[in-house]
């Protein structure tokens, strides 16, 4: 009945129809395990194998480097507490950002807590990190960065090459561990070139199916698993493999790259026209991040002034339009976003920021159709808001 | 676990009652904050110790429209000393539950609604004293 | 063009077409994150909720107490250092056997280098554990038991109840583990009778999908999770939810009890009809594991003396009967099944053991056909063989 | 890693070469034990310093049965001296690669045939020795 116009594609995506198709036959035909000797396990097992060939090529690796997870979150964890553990004896320095996904800041702050020293980036304005600061940090005990590649809320794109540079020139081995999350599929990643030892990837990201992460490890890392089970098939991941899910997954990384110019573009084209749009039919907007080529094709994030988040997500819910928002009301600690906080945004601003994120399936008419409601969603939400420009100057920190 | 709401908070949410500004209140109060992200302004109307009428504005989630709608519903017409008597529990019960986690936009709301009939308690027996002539 | 037999189901499953038709909608209909605000997130949320309590219903606990995994070999490292981890402060002494499956004795082996101290209950012949021996391993440092439900390999049920009961009559709290992965939807479980704490579950044993496990963690257990990421909506297991895996195995296990006896029986029917046959029909073989009432309704297991498993296995396959083989050439350690050494089967005898595992979907025209092919197979091998029964009582160990 | 055999294996395996019991051997060795899961017995007849004839019998996996097929076929007809030179490598090599885990059948079949060659030269010494007449 009602349409749907779906722009939450940075939490997560729908399913491509092909990929669904890719899947299938590893349910109800090449079902079996992949550590069996007969043909159904080794028509899984090479499936796998071919998967991690297809990943790796799109991020220049090796297949062997690719070591498949249950999801992003899991790869995350593998990435820092892994290389953690296994270089301890070399140093217990860890450098990472103050705006990475909060699947990487639990995990550091699980680690503060074992006696690791983390460092935490500072970012400007609009979420980049300096490498010189980062330069400044590094010491003989720094075993560790992580950076993430592109900002999940605000679509910043850091400078991970420069990063890369600047840790290849340095004589002790640090490990650099990247987040692509964001970025995979819309922007290049080349791990040789930016001298990446481990990128976290997530299927579900990137019209794959949820249930399958991956982590690029290069070879010679030091790293420890953190599940403790039974290998399978693969290497330093215990447990059965989520054969369909794997191919799924490499399928989704195949007919993005395939079409790699054509969706981005599209992505940037309606990313700049609902930016403009915003802009030009709402007052007292706010943009998040940078804009242009230092921006994620596909996010946009605004605050909208004097009403909360969460009232403006199920106000456009009611009309089929699905997005997210950094409002502390929509979060478990009641804190508004870490990420909006680090740039300098002030509480009762962050409180009504809406990000709104694309994909390739988004068109230009779904665009119109959010520059019509919008508006009118914002206005009836202001008029009912006890807040105004003299109020918020007034109201104190 | 996401923020659950039941229809009724939705329902509410949606089309609220008494949202609006009040001219010539009795009372103007200001409960909450916008720093932290819920923030409720509310009027007050009282004629012989009943609420005549009682408006509000929001700045805030979801449910603290609707608990604001709610409560004022459940008090306009009410006496002063019925009103003071309504809860956060009460009010979530009226909306078929709050998720635990937006409990504290019930006590948001019943606070304005306590705080705005003890500055009118206040300010008639200061006209009490003021008036005698 | 060749007809394919699957007998290798305690390994993996075909997953079922009304599994696959559940699951689709939420890959490109109900597809948001379960933790955003929209009617797609609410819609991936009610999923995950429904299906917790459709697996909770059929062991007799509640939703909230289960936590939906990748896998099993997840969910029984989960509930062994979870429990180990949060416990230690009380005791660190820890009861399993000798033939759990390599997912929990990899977890043991951990634990053991990290001051754990693990006792392996011995077996019999059958494959059954000695609750005196248990008993008498009980100490006042006793935190944890885990014995498995049903073995993975022999198909011995063990005496799970008695366990349960034990541990509910000692006055300090021993945490009961029991790994179902071979037993659930084939023998009924009931946490509360058997006094289970934690259990562990699989779909893909259940022609549900891989990727997806889950541990019911009974309310008011002390467990500490072992990913420690960022939480999506599930408590103590971190990462976006595989949730149309999720809702395919809670889809699996409702097909599974809904035809449970029925299902059961049929098995049942096919495993006495296969072992019979080949007792009836092959010379010098040797069943592992009990018969009748107190052997899984699913598990055939045999040697075949004087030839080796994995030629066995290869074989058969090209045949296109798929099954599998406890023989040391078959496995990464060249060691053979652990399970066939603890009850006491000579390792030359181990290497020809067949697993031949049955689900609801064989047919008894299959196994007639098995019953045709394995007689020539094991007749070819045997003749090429330089094994006869005196030179296996010459050579020695 | 699961096992990963090449077709040129599975093709010697469903299909072995020189596979039997030998009447009248020159030479019958063993090598490998069934307890390890792997044993092969090999039977030799030399003519004029030439392999004339070589059979084996196999308990194993199928490497086993495809290294002894594949070695039987380079040998047969080849001087002892030439034989002796196979190693585990040609084996491997002429199977078109076998999984890592499987190279000791390689090297097991080659040492079967080494010491079946051995065992042929000490008895021809020992002949030797005991016919002067
Ligand atoms: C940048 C980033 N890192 C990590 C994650 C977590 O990955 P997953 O959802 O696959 O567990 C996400 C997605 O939520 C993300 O956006
Ligand atoms: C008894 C038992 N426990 C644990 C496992 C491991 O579970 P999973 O394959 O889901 O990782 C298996 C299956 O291989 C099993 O049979």
């Amino acid at each position: 009945m009602k349409r749907t116009v779906y722009l939450d594609n940075e939490r997560t995506t729908i399913v491509a129809k092909e990929v669904i198709e890719a899947m299938l036959p590893y349910m109800n035909e090449y079902y079996g395990h992949p550590a069996s000797l007969h043909m159904l396990g080794q028509q899984a097992y090479e499936a796998i194998e071919q998967s991690a060939e297809t990943i790796a090529e799109t991020i220049n690796a090796k297949p062997d480097e690719i070591v498949f997870t249950s999801c992003g979150t899991e790869a995350n964890d593998f990435a820092i507490r892994g290389v953690a553990y296994a270089n301890r004896s070399r140093g217990n320095h860890i450098i990472t950002t103050k705006i990475e996904h909060p699947s990487i800041m639990r995990i550091t702050e699980e680690l503060a807590k074992q006696g690791f020293k983390i460092d935490y980036l500072e970012v400007d304005k609009e979420g980049f990190i300096n490498v010189e600061q980062l330069e400044n940090l590094l010491t003989d005990e720094t075993i560790l960065v992580s950076v993430m590649h592109v900002n999940h809320e605000i679509g910043t794109i850091e400078p991970i090459k420069e990063v890369g540079k600047l840790l290849r020139e340095r004589k002790q081995k640090i490990y650099f561990h990247v987040d692509a999350q964001s970025s995979y599929t819309k922007i290049p990643i080349d791990v040789q070139d930016f001298n990446i030892d481990l990128l976290t990837l997530s299927s579900h990201k990137i019209h794959g199916p949820k249930g399958v992460g991956a982590l690029y490890i290069r070879q010679g890392t030091k790293i420890e698993p953190i599940l403790k089970g039974y290998i399978s098939v693969q290497r330093l991941r215990p447990g059965t493999e989520n054969v369909p899910g794997i191919v799924g997954f490499a399928k989704a990384a195949e007919i993005a790259f395939a079409n790699f110019e054509k969706y981005v573009s599209h992505m940037r084209n309606l990313r700049d026209k609902l930016i403009k749009g915003i802009e030009d039919n709402i007052p007292e907007v706010l943009l998040h991040g940078p804009r242009g080529d230092k921006r994620s094709p596909s996010n946009v994030n605004f605050s909208f002034k004097y009403i909360e988040g969460e009232s403006i997500t199920l106000h456009l819910n009611m009309y089929g339009i699905c997005v997210s928002t950094g409002s502390a009301c929509a979060s478990r600690k009641l804190e508004p976003s870490h990420v909006l906080t680090a740039i300098g945004v002030p509480p009762e601003i962050a409180h009504g920021s809406i990000m709104f994120s694309l994909s390739r399936y988004n068109t230009e008419e779904e665009i119109n159709y959010v520059l019509d409601v919008l508006p009118k969603v914002i206005e009836k939400l202001r008029s009912i808001s006890p807040l105004t420009p003299e109020s918020l100057k007034k109201s104190g920190g | 676990m996401p923020i659950k709401y039941s229809k009724k908070v939705l329902e509410y949410f949606m089309n609220p009652k008494n949202i609006g500004e009040m001219e010539n209140p009795d009372v103007v109060v200001e409960e909450g904050n916008p720093v932290c992200g819920d923030m409720l302004r509310m009027y007050l109307k009282v004629r012989d110790g009943r609420i005549e009428d009682i408006k509000f504005l929001s700045f805030g989630c979801a449910a603290n429209i609707a608990t604001g709608s709610i409560l004022t519903e459940m008090v306009k017409g009410k006496t002063l000393e019925e009103a003071k008597k309504v809860t956060m529990k009460d009010i979530a019960e009226k909306l078929e539950g709050l998720p635990p986690i937006k409990m504290h936009c019930a006590i948001l709301a019943a606070k304005a609604l306590h705080k705005a009939i003890e500055e009118y308690e206040k300010s008639k027996v200061k006209n009490n004293y003021a008036k005698p002539k």
